[in-house]
């Protein structure tokens, strides 16, 4: 079939796509460029620097990857996507949606709604619950765990901010997987099922193969939301003592605590470029395995 | 932008404050003195002189350093509010930046033959001034104290006015809470989570009380011994049990730290007249303690030893203090010099106290109103003449940062001297090592 | 050898898809359930299978209960209509995979696909994936699947749906041959009476959950016991016309035609295929009269739908006999063919012996 | 172990794994239903003496009920601006080819991520100084829309080619203009797409505290997020009462929100990268 | 009124799916695309559709050329094989849909539906969405819509290949005298060889995006003008078997037959149906000797298949008159029906007068 069923040609279409082109164009990739400028300079929003920025070229990158505090956060930072996203939001996601995939009524309802209220509440007033939630004297998980005292924030800061965005973030997954699972026609899972396969083998023979687009869509999307999500600010800011402080933060508190435009620019800079590397890989994985059914079809 | 549009009709004219306060926030007194008493008094002076004036006023009430950055943006595109509410601390690095200028060149002559100038005094007139120059107008002051439980220190057969002289008499009496078994004996703000409550309650009134000020005769304090000395304070309180570490680390610890001495279970704690004012303050505070006046004694922070402190003293202190400036590039300077200059004439500032006592910057408004309230009178009194103030430089705030990781390093149990060490690399890292002192 | 006993099934809805179903297939039985959509064929097939949870009653297999046996250990193999070939598979892995579940290894599973596939006329396709594959390909290797792994029973859901209608004649008889050959007992779906009728050793009608009728394929066709299998079975829908019997005539339509033996008095509902109807261009007594409202050509044959006053009336004319379009003709019952329903029950003619 | 065994045990865990996961997921939010109602909140979860008095104190707050209608105009300007011009964009990058398009949707993908940073708040706020859109609702509306854009798009995009297109031929044959096509058949099909990525973009606006806080100026205009975050901060230690009550009051629009969308439109996602 | 003139389509893959085409189809004609899948039935419909430019040729409607008119402008209407239904509107709206682009008022074009629904008897389905509506009421509201807007032209893609057999057999006729009533042009797109037979004036059989025969439906039953086509059309897959003429007989798969006239020597295929071919259990000469591999039910005939040598020939036999699989067989060809091919044109009978 043709693609353009409705008959748009070109210019329509490039008529339909000006209007979000023009809009991205002047927020998003205008202030991006300025951004990436900005990197390469010693600017700070005040003191001398502020008057008279002068173009450093790669000494804030230099600086950065020489900082042990920039490698620490970037390490953080890893952590958090893989344990949050990756494994967190990603693997809970998905569990959710395979134990829910066939259910209807209002278990499915109430599990859903719970999970995306998690993820549509604005994230001050989430932070707040958690800080509630975790609180070293009074919060609600220590009288239920009945061990008072316990300062999960301080003790456990990436683990908790961990499991807060696991928390946080879940929905999207559930969601995305969910709509992956409609696609997997049941006849294949039965036929495995009839097979003699176990779960295990349903997941990995049929599920998986078949998914694999929406996994690394999912994955995609939220690595590089991780990568760049600020609400764990609001929990820990970081702290204590940088032990929490993956990227956003770290950029929050060299930018904007320390007066640092310039470097927290370069920093933002390396993280597109972290991004983009994920990214890559990511889509690279993907191509990988298309070529690999090429090749095995042009095998005589 | 907006504000400084000019006229709003034909001769008319519109000014604009702004301020980090609102009504319904932590200084909604401020706020809500600009609204009804600033703005209808200063208009109804200038219809008097045939001037149509308008005056805006243009909330705001979040956290200092998100303040700063508006304000900090808004000067940097020329835009923003005519009479613009700072904290001292900032006036170097604005003035740095050129987003703040000498109220002489904004104003004119006027600003420098201004009546208030006679009653300012010369230290807090500092506030306003960086390279020798007036940019800003000082709002009032204050000064750091120890603050202890009397209660408490009964139990544990301290005196009930205690007036320690040395840095080891308050870890005896820390010693002695302990014993008594109060929970948190001493509680010196420490580590980064406390941020500059950190550095002005405990660092800085430590490092005076060594004998050193973070920043004199154009080099920063390194590693030097006044500084180990800090350090080595802080890790005695720590890793003692004199205090509790876990709570320098929580995000919310000094407003925990608050409700624990409110609640008596802190028998020491190093906080400024604004936690008398407004903390454990019996009717509106956050943290009230009902019988404040008697519970609650204060002291001078002592010195390391008798005459160790800055310039020779027994005891010290570290003050700051909000500022008003002109906008620079406001388009009615003169008339803006004119609001500002009416927002701190006695009159005014009196207006502003709205019956509460507060250390204001003018000697003749402080003389009228804080005999009501002896802590203040305390501070104006003894505190004042001892007390130091921070660089107003845009690095400060880095330094500041290394001096509080440093702190939180010898709370979390790393030798004082590792600790040292690793400030000095950073301060050379931040400033320079040619401008680091050891 | 399956064997089903007051088998129910209620979906949670509340609809009854299978409603106490008695059956017996034999051993090597190539059994066809027929009957039009949602009457619940893929539901037996599947509980059968072991896919759903029978409300009640239960289900034999070689003698035993697999009732609540799951589905792998029922030794059953089970065509779906999308084939339900694993994409990213090839053929081969596609036909081994049973194999592999039961952990045959990868050298024997591979021989086995490789024989299975050389059976199925498959060997140059082993190495492709089912997305390169024709329609007519691909159900081939669904079938090479089932086969190899030498199950108890067969058991497919519409597995020609899915081909275009040459290939679905083709495959139609290589699946009869196959299941001669390997005489594996064969359930099979289908909603084309055609194929059924083709395939099967006995046909089971369905409607609305129930069997309407359990027979070979000629019983069905000859004798369909009520009205519902007269009209779904026959590539021409039957002519089924209400009538009255009585004063020794049946009155069906305006003609007035002898009353076959054993019909009392009453209403009936008079049933004629239009295979067995004969069409005259001149008046006849004993006939159905009306104007010819459509032909259509069936390749060897016309057939002719004839309009007589509120009803219409097929007729399958010879190649070269077949009339214009508007004009009257004749519809005369071959004798001896006319089935005669009363309640929904065929009154004539009466069962011959030895029908089972 | 038989069959039966096995498929009781089946429930029986996936019961469980469900109950662990309501838990996990309710856990915090109990304290948003109690606290409000609370004559004396703490930080701890306790069942409430019941009151209104918050609510009356929180409506004493000069900005508290306004920051919510500004919520509601950034928010649903956003969103609007957003599903417009992602559909429209979508759309056309879905039906017609275009040399480049997945890297190009990678690109802003990736930079949307960056800019909505802190480091990219000069230049943003100096854009719109340029542009005139300090204290404006528009600006915020305008840079909101631009970082949220891109992925909108990426969502979307998978909607639209998931969609048949003989819907489309078929209109077209009747004669139907491309416009009309989008109104008529285009829209109405992927509505649930539609409102999932309004359901997302008014949660993401509703949240956001940076930009509305940079570029306003006037308390009136401020959002929820801004005022949420003055209750929070300036009250030198929190008022629970009041945070309480107003993230309660807060939160409840974009709730009810996601309901009535979800209840009428819909509310889930689409495909995964086809190529 | 349809007048295609050296149409070609190439898809940028550079797959030709046009190839050349030149046709007229007349006024008021019900013609019928036939072909396998894949030899750009739907390519064509489309083209003549505007939903794809042709690479070359023209196309005509009506006397105009509209080769590079939009799809709206062509007065068409196409029925797509999904029905393309709008999901989110009703039944009446479906119908009305092209009304109101034509900006026919509210009032009138509601009127207009609801005509065209009864006349499509689903006058009780207005208010219901596609959704709620079987497979055969939906073909229904998609002729409805189509019908609707009184075009020039219909152009339907396999309208019947999602119902089911049974309803297909209905549908059929159905649609063949709605299309007889409005007497509008047009064009069928179907695989299947009945179908195409009983519903159009004349068929074009495609093959490979070229036309490999068109002409009536008897015409191309009875005289299929390459082996493609016979092999494609009729319900029995015709036997096509290789063969040699010379000596005045005919060699086929070990059978010596008469030769027909106007055969030269050479080798042949030879083509019969196995409608013609009569089943014999005693030998006979001039006919195929096999054993019977599969017999498969008809309803009124039996198809048997005999395996001979390593050709299998089909026969079809009447009722009651079938072998027991196994048996020997003879295959008897009717005289006259052979049809003799050499070079994949058909040599033997010639053309008789009159053929269109
Ligand atoms: N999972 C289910 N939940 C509820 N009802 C169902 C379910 N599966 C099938 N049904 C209903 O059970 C009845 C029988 O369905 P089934 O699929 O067995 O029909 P079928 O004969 O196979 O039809 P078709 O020829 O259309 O495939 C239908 O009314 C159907 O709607
Ligand atoms: N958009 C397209 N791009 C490239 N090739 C196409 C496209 N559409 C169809 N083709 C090719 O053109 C040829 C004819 O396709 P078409 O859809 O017309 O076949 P058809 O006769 O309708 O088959 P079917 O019976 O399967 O529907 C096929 O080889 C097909 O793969
Ligand atoms: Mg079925
Ligand atoms: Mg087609």
């Amino acid at each position: 079939m043709s693609p353009d069923a409705a008959g748009l040609g070109r210019g329509r279409a490039v008529g339909f796509v000006l209007p979000a082109l023009v809009l991205i164009g002047v927020f998003l990739v205008f202030p991006a460029l300025w951004t990436i400028y900005l990197g390469l300079t010693d600017y700070r929003l005040t003191g001398l620097e502020a008057a008279e920025p002068r173009v450093v070229g790669l000494d804030n990158y230099t600086a950065a990857l020489g900082d042990e505090r920039f490698r620490g956060s970037l390490w953080l930072t890893a952590q958090y996507v893989l344990g949050s996203a990756v494994i967190g939001q990603a693997g809970l996601g998905f569990s959710i949606a395979w134990v829910l995939r066939d259910r209807r009524g209002p278990v499915k309802r109430v599990t859903e709604g719970l999970v995306l209220l998690a993820w549509i509440l604005p994230s001050s007033v989430v932070a707040f619950l958690w800080i509630a939630l975790l609180d070293r004297d009074e919060g609600t998980l220590n009288a239920l765990l009945h061990t008072p005292g316990l300062a999960w924030l301080l003790d456990h800061p990436m683990p908790s901010i961990i499991v807060f965005n696991v928390w946080r973030g879940t929905a999207f997954s559930m969601m995305l997987y969910g709509a992956a699972l409609a696609n997997v026609p049941p006849s294949h899972l039965e036929t495995a099922r009839l097979a003699g396969a176990s779960t295990f083998q349903q997941l990995r023979d049929v599920v998986v193969p078949r998914i694999k687009g929406h996994v690394l869509t999912n994955l995609l999307l939220i690595s590089l939301w991780t990568f760049n999500d600020f609400s764990a600010f609001q929990i820990t800011a970081g702290g204590p003592e940088g032990r929490s402080e993956i990227l956003p933060i770290y950029i929050y508190n060299v930018a904007l605590s320390g007066g640092r435009l310039g470097f927290g620019a370069a920093i933002s800079f390396l993280v597109l470029i972290i991004n983009l590397v994920v990214a890559f890989v990511y889509l690279r994985l993907l191509r990988t395995r298309r070529e690999d059914a090429r090749r095995e079809v042009a095998a005589p | 932008g907006c504000g400084t549009d000019g006229g709003s009709g034909d001769g008319a004219i519109t000014l604009v404050i702004t301020a980090n306060a609102i009504s319904g926030g932590k200084n909604a007194e401020s706020a809500d003195w600009t609204k009804q008493w600033v703005i209808p008094r200063f208009e109804a002076a200038q219809k008097a002189k045939g001037r149509d004036v308008h005056v805006l006023f243009q909330p705001s009430g979040v956290d200092d350093e998100q303040y700063k950055t508006k304000i900090a943006l808004d000067l940097k595109s020329r835009t923003g509010a005519d009479v613009i509410d700072l904290d001292g601390i900032w006036v170097g690095e604005f003035a740095q930046a050129g987003y703040v200028k000498p109220l002489a060149e904004v104003a004119g002559p006027e600003a420098d033959s201004w009546e208030g100038w006679g009653q300012i005094p010369t230290a807090v007139q500092g506030l306003g001034i960086f390279d020798g120059k007036r940019y800003a107008l000082p709002q009032g002051t204050d000064g750091r104290v120890l603050y202890y439980n009397r209660k408490l220190f009964e139990k544990a057969g301290l005196p009930s006015d205690w007036r320690p002289a040395s840095w080891q008499e308050i870890l005896d009496a820390g010693a002695a809470l302990k014993r008594a078994g109060v929970p948190i004996p001493i509680q010196v703000d420490a580590g980064t989570a406390m941020g500059e409550a950190t550095t002005m309650q405990g660092a800085l009134p430590l490092l005076a009380g060594a004998g050193a000020e973070i920043y004199a005769n154009g080099k920063w304090t390194g590693a030097s011994q006044a500084l180990k000395d800090v350090l080595g304070f802080y890790r005695q309180i720590y890793t003692t049990g004199l205090g509790d570490p876990k709570l320098q680390q929580e995000a919310q610890g000094r407003d925990k730290s608050f409700a624990r001495f409110a609640e008596g279970k802190i028998g020491i704690l190093a906080e400024g007249d604004y936690f008398w004012r407004a903390v454990i303050e019996p009717k509106a505070g956050v943290a009230p303690m009902a019988n404040r006046d008697a519970d609650v004694g204060y002291a001078l922070i002592p010195a390391a030893r008798p005459g160790a402190g800055i310039r020779g003293q027994d005891a010290v202190s570290m003050s700051g203090g909000a500022v008003r400036v002109l906008n620079p590039f406001s388009k009615n300077p003169k008339p803006a010099w004119e609001l500002l200059s009416f927002m701190h004439s006695a009159e005014a500032t009196a207006a502003q106290l709205a019956g509460a006592a507060r250390i204001t910057s003018r000697t003749d408004v402080n003389d009228q109103v804080l005999g009501v309230d002896p802590m203040l009178k305390f501070v104006s009194d003894e505190v004042l003449p001892v007390t130091a103030y921070r660089p107003p430089l845009a690095v400060y705030p880095q330094v500041s940062v290394a001096l509080q990781e440093a702190t939180a390093d010898v709370v979390s149990g790393t030798s004082v001297d590792e600790a040292a060490a690793s400030y000095q690399r950073k301060l050379e890292a931040i400033v320079g090592a040619s401008n680091v002192a050891r | 050898m399956i064997v089903l006993g007051g088998l129910t099934k209620e979906f949670p809805g509340g609809v009854r898809a299978l409603d106490g179903l008695d059956l017996e297939i034999a051993d090597g039985e190539f059994f066809a359930l027929l009957g039009p959509s949602g009457c619940g064929k893929t539901t037996l097939l599947r509980t059968i299978a072991g896919l759903e949870t029978p409300t009640s009653g239960n289900i034999g297999i070689g003698g035993v209960d697999v009732t609540s046996v799951p589905p792998g250990r029922r030794d059953v193999a089970m065509v779906f209509q999308d084939y339900a070939l694993f994409p990213h598979m090839d053929v081969t892995a596609n036909i081994a995979y049973p194999l592999r579940i039961k952990k045959v290894t990868r050298a024997r599973r591979e021989a086995k696909a490789a024989e299975t596939a050389s059976l199925l006329s498959l060997s140059d396709l082993l190495a492709r994936r089912p997305g390169q594959l024709s329609g007519g390909q691909q159900q081939r290797v669904a079938l090479a699947r089932a086969v190899a792994c030498h199950p108890k029973v067969f058991l497919f859901d519409e597995p020609l749906s899915n081909l275009d209608a040459r290939l679905r004649l083709e495959a139609r008889t290589f699946l009869k041959r196959l299941q001669r050959e390997l005489a594996v007992t064969t359930v099979f779906v289908t909603h084309d009476q055609g194929e059924a009728l083709a395939l099967a050793d006995r046909i089971a009608v369905m409607s609305a959950g129930r069997f309407m009728q359990v027979g070979t394929p000629s019983e069905i066709f000859r004798r369909p016991a009520n009205t519902f299998t007269a009209s779904f079975i026959g590539s021409t829908p039957m002519n089924l016309l209400p009538g009255v019997a009585g004063d020794g005539a049946l009155r069906v339509a305006g003609a007035v035609l002898p009353l076959p033996a054993g019909v009392s008095d009453g209403p009936i509902v008079y049933g004629l295929r239009p295979e067995y109807t004969d069409l005259s261009l001149s008046p006849r007594d004993d006939a159905f009269t009306g104007k010819v409202a459509v032909v259509e050509n069936l390749g060897t044959a016309h057939l002719v739908t004839l309009e007589s006053g509120d009803h219409l009336i097929q007729a399958v004319v010879p190649e070269g006999e077949e009339p214009a379009p508007g004009t009257a003709a004749w519809a005369v019952p071959r004798p001896g063919r006319a089935l005669v329903y009363r309640d929904d029950r065929l009154v004539s003619p009466l069962p011959a012996d030895g029908a089972r | 172990m038989n069959g039966a065994g096995r498929h009781a045990l089946g429930v029986l865990g996936r019961a469980t794994f469900l109950a662990l996961v309501l838990g996990f997921f309710a856990l915090p939010l109990l304290w948003l239903a109690t606290a409000p109602f609370d004559g004396h909140p703490g930080i701890a979860m306790s069942v409430p003496d019941f009151t209104l008095r918050n609510f009356r104190a929180l409506l004493g707050n000069p900005y508290a009920l306004t920051s919510l209608r500004n919520s509601l105009i950034q928010a649903g300007g956003s969103a609007a601006l957003v599903v417009t011009l992602a559909a429209l964009a979508a759309y056309a990058l879905s039906r017609v080819r275009v040399p480049g398009r997945d890297a190009l949707l990678y690109v802003l993908l990736l930079l949307s991520s960056v800019v909505t940073g802190t480091a990219a708040m000069v230049p943003l706020f100096e854009l719109a100084t340029r542009l005139n859109l300090i204290d404006t609702h528009l600006g915020v509306v305008l840079t909101m829309s631009g970082g949220l854009l891109p992925a909108a798009i990426f969502i979307m995009k998978d909607f639209m080619d998931g969609t048949p297109t003989s819907y489309e031929e078929s209109a077209r044959v009747f004669g139907a203009s491309p416009l009309q096509i989008l109104r008529h058949v285009v829209i109405p099909l992927v509505r649930p797409g539609l409102a999932t990525i309004a359901v997302w973009a008014v949660a993401n606006v509703w949240g956001g505290f940076l930009q509305p806080f940079i570029l306003l100026r006037d308390p009136d205009k401020a959002p929820g997020a801004v005022i949420l975050y003055t209750l929070y901060t300036e009250g030198g230690a929190p008022r629970l009462d009041l945070i309480s009550t107003f993230s309660l009051l807060y939160s409840l629009p974009v709730v009810v929100m996601y309901v009535f969308v979800s209840r009428r439109y819909g509310f889930r996602f689409h495909g995964g990268i086809k190529r």
